[in-house]
């Protein structure tokens, strides 16, 4: 009705970092609506995968229309293997946004953490908050996104090969930098957000904002794939599965068990 | 172009629906489909409890398909009926509510508590194959489906569907077991017991460790079994698995579908449903038909 | 690097082998593959006489597999054995030779015959669906099933591999009654029986209206009873159904299967096999694994 | 071994009639050799769509390794439709030469006739033969590869709407234009092949080959699909089961029955 899959047209794309890619696509109904932390499903076009990959908002450049999406690759006969050889010109079919999104009205000074491939939403957050960001960024080892995160915020940097900033994690880098916030948001792999949940318990932190991944299959709340613990029952089935595509991907840290 | 066709004295305006679990109670795809243009929603499994379905991860895609072992999460047949039925009646079109238990009782119960909703005809689920405790046993044997449809039917008030498990030797022996207990319809098929294994992580890629597979991949062995089923019984037939365009729809037509279902591919295209239905009009233009039960079994 | 495995007493020198029915008798292929690189060649089945199959269209494609309802076209075991057998013995690799038939004297005669040719293994085939006469029978029902195998194996010289059919309730019942009947291995998944029609013709896409469904579409099925049967029986499993990378292979490895038949894939490509048998190297490889057995029902 | 499938190049693409494609692309295999009549398996590259897609050499250029084929667009979500979005420097995965071909060698004057895509192969053919050739083709409407085949003989031309040539059958265009030859080849839809072969019968010509079709799925011989009734036993099975893919798709018209 109000809402359809969305034919949008490739911009640009160039690999940025080792199987990181960055694609810049036209696309009107995202960037009317969209906002951090919310997230499109691609579709791959190849009729043997019928199942949408979701991914995150990056960036939003409204003036042209055009959305700006990271993403890694993450193996030879996969559906991101397809996005990355898309050229400009090249159309995609596009549902979104998608999600609730991060609570960007917060004005106190936050930490945005992101591991890996959960970096890229921390751009369009950053850029969309009116507080002061420190955007602590973890890698395996090259970087990339730096110079776009470096003009909303303050950036840190952790590899795990000890290559660019801190040798470690986004903690380590935390506390190497003597980062303080009073509210954090982050996104990445689970081990990652266990210990920002953990830190922030430490540090008496309570506005923590976490986004999650899960399999899914329709990204709507219709088909129950992408459920994950909560803490409350939950405003569908009121059992306490939230689901990540719509109640979700960001909850708060004290609202899900992962 | 008439294009209404009748299963047990309920006329839908067209035969094409969502089958169930694929479209939730009809809220979430109310966004992206006209939900008065389907002949009918067929809402999600509904038990007299509410349900917490199973671990995650609950999906895994597959060649031209996918695995699910959702569990049959759902709120309960209270909350259901305070707020899904409300929502679904503000439409004009069909509502067959799907209707899942662990044992006869928990499907007498549901059944029971719709037969003063504005219900038009209950689905019965006795084929989810990721339900550990019951479920499958009885859509893949005789004796079980006889009793259970006997037992259900007793207490109906609306026009009972029989869901049919495809993971059977003779599917048109549990059609004709469904008609013989009293079924006004039978709908298939539910989805074929799958498995993927991770290969890095050396572990099921479910956490329910087998999943139903649906999807095109599977449409062939759907349509041969709704053949079979539709020149097995006299009760109409409600055909699905894999129906992803419209000519997958008018196979199932032809084959003696009276009813289709259309399930994995919303999750590719939420509007598919919608063009199914325009296609299936198109054709009958093409080749002359005026009536869309014209084509119903035509392909003997 | 073993990649050696061992199928009652015969050693194969991996676990790699054509998928019967899908690479003739090993000659038309070996203008693309290496014979010499397979752990077996799989033979087109072969029956006590000459068959003709069934009337043209055989084929149809479907998403992401297809129908076939050949008929067991072949030459009867007698030009098999003057003609097909020689060329294959030029190669170093294990000769399986898949037999069909209508009745158990025409597979013991089949069977009886190739006693003391140097052939490896017998693979009966008990479940093709596209023989109207017998055939799907023996594969569907458990009694048939086991005096089939007792008849069969009483005559045999070679061991012997059941191949079931997975249009069954209950695959473990069936791989069980092939073991308790003497089996010494199973072979699964054959196709699984589908249709497809023709929305413009009105009519079947096959002369014989069904076929089997073969392809990677139905490989999470596949994997599932090879899963099912490997924890159910104690002889070892040769697993097929939609294998087509050696990803593919691998899942089926750990699921349990012994060996692993490709068939549809050399349609699509006819270098499948032996990248599949590259590809599970590298993978023992990259895990740190010195022998395929090792991880053979690793997930259990 | 010593064959394989080949990824090759498009070197170029245009529809030359509704839904006709004409498609040339770089093959070292099927131009060194390939022949008239014999045909190469086309992959589509979709991971749904599996099996090969049978199409007529129609024109070998040696000296650029480059091979046309000129087929039509059987529909909207067909394998065919996929093939005539590809562009110059596309890949496409091809099998061949396959098949017998037709023979090339006998030095009468022969009769080329080709029915709508049946039209194609009948270019190499006329290239490849001595003797002189008279080309005959039938279409529904509008007209292809004309130019082309002018180059190699007299060609005649039927129409079933007679916008061009002899309104009706190629065997109306034969009669019409009084041609006479003690060989005919043909290729085209299997009435027209029917017709043929009767018209052989009551002219009482002897060589007489005709290129069949049928549904593949090896395209090499291996999987029984893709057989004829023949009238002698053939050579695999010896049932009379002949397979188009590799004892034909060129038979001689007494011993095939369609
Ligand atoms: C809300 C959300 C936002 C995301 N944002 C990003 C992002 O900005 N950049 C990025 O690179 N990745 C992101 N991911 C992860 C991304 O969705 C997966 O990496 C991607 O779907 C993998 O698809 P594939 O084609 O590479 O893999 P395949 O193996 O071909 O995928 C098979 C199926 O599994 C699903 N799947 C596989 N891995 C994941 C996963 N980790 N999470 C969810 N589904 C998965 C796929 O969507 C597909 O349905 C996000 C995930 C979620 C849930
Ligand atoms: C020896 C031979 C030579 C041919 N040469 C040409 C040619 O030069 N130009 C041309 O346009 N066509 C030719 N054809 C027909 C061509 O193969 C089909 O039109 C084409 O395969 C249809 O594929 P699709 O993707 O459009 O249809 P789809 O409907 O997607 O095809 C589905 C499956 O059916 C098969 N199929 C469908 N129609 C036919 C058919 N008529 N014959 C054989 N298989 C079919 C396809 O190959 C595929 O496997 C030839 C066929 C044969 C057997
Ligand atoms: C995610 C998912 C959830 C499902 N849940 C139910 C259910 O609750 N009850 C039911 O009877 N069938 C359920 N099914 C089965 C479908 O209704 C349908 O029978 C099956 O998926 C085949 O159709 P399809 O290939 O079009 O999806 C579910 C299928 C999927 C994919
Ligand atoms: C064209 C074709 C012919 C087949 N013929 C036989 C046969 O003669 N005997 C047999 O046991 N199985 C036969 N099969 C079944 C295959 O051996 C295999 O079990 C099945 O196709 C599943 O594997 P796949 O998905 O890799 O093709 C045939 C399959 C195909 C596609
Ligand atoms: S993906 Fe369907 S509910 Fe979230
Ligand atoms: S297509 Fe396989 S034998 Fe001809």
């Amino acid at each position: 009705m109000k809402r359809k899959k969305e034919i949008a047209k490739v911009l640009s794309q160039k690999e940025i970092a080792k199987d990181i890619f960055d694609l810049w696509i036209e696309s009107q109904s995202v960037t009317a609506d969209g906002k951090a932390g919310q997230f499109v499903s691609l579709y791959t076009g190849d009729e043997s995968r019928l199942l949408p990959r979701p991914i995150s908002i990056c960036e939003i450049d409204s003036d042209r229309n055009a959305l700006r999406l990271v993403y890694r690759v993450t193996g030879e006969h996969t559906g991101t293997k397809i996005f990355s050889k898309m050229t400009e010109g090249d159309e995609i079919e596009i549902l979104g946004p998608l999600g609730n999104g991060f609570d960007t009205s917060i004005p106190e000074d936050a930490i945005l953490i992101g591991g890996g491939i959960g970096i890229p939403p921390m751009l369009e957050l950053a850029k969309e908050r009116s507080g002061k960001s420190y955007i602590v960024t973890g890698f395996k080892d090259s970087t990339f996104l730096m110079e776009d995160l470096q003009r909303w915020g303050e950036v840190a940097i952790a590899t795990e090969d000890g290559s660019a900033g801190t040798k470690g994690t986004v903690l380590d880098a935390i506390r190497d930098n003597g980062i303080k916030a009073d509210v954090l948001y982050a996104c990445g792999p689970t081990p990652m957000l266990k210990a920002v949940k953990e830190y922030a318990k430490e540090e008496g932190i309570e506005k923590v904002y976490l986004s999650l991944e899960e399999k899914m299959a329709c990204g709507v709340g219709a088909c129950l794939a992408c459920v994950c613990k909560s803490k409350e029952v939950d405003s569908h089935t009121h059992v306490k599965n939230k689901r990540v595509c719509k109640e979700g991907p960001v909850f708060s840290a004290w609202e899900v068990e992962f | 172009m008439n294009t209404k066709v009748s299963i047990a004295g309920v006329e839908l305006k067209n035969p094409v629906m969502s089958a169930s679990g694929t479209f939730g109670s009809g809220e979430e795809y109310s966004e992206f489909v006209d939900l008065n243009q389907l002949g009918a929603v067929v809402t999600k499994g509904v038990a007299n409890v509410p349900w917490e379905g199973n671990p995650t991860p609950r999906i895994a895609e597959t060649r031209s398909g996918m695995l699910n072992a959702i569990g049959l999460q759902n709120p309960g047949i209270d909350v259901f009926c305070k707020r899904d039925l409300p929502f679904l009646k503000q439409f004009d079109t069909k509502i067959i509510v799907n209707v899942c238990g662990r044992t006869t009782k928990d499907y007498m119960e549901v059944v029971e508590r719709l037969g003063d909703e504005a219900v038009d005809l209950l689905e019965i689920n006795v084929s989810c194959p990721n339900v550990k405790h019951g479920g499958i046993a009885f859509g893949q044997d005789p004796k079980c489906l006889l009793e259970v449809t006997r037992e259900i039917k007793r207490v109906a008030k609306q026009p009972i569907i029989i869901k049919l498990s495809p993971n059977v030797t003779d599917i048109a022996e549990m059609a004709k077991t469904a008609e013989a207990g009293g079924a006004d319809c039978v709908s298939l098929i539910n989805t074929l017991l799958g498995m993927k294994i991770d290969i890095y992580k050396q572990s099921f890629s479910l956490a329910n460790r087998t999943g139903g597979l649906s999807g095109p991949g599977i449409k062939p062995v759907a349509l041969r079994m709704v053949h079979q089923v539709a020149n097995a019984v006299t009760i109409p037939v409600i055909g699905m698995g894999g129906i992803t365009s419209w000519e997958d729809g008018v196979e199932f037509l032809l084959a003696g579908a009276t009813g289709i279902a259309v399930g994995t591919a919303n999750f590719n295209d939420p509007t598919s449903m919608i063009k199914i239905k325009n296609g299936i009009e198109e054709y009958l233009k093409t080749m002359n038909f005026d009536n869309v039960a014209d084509i119903i079994g035509l392909v003997k």
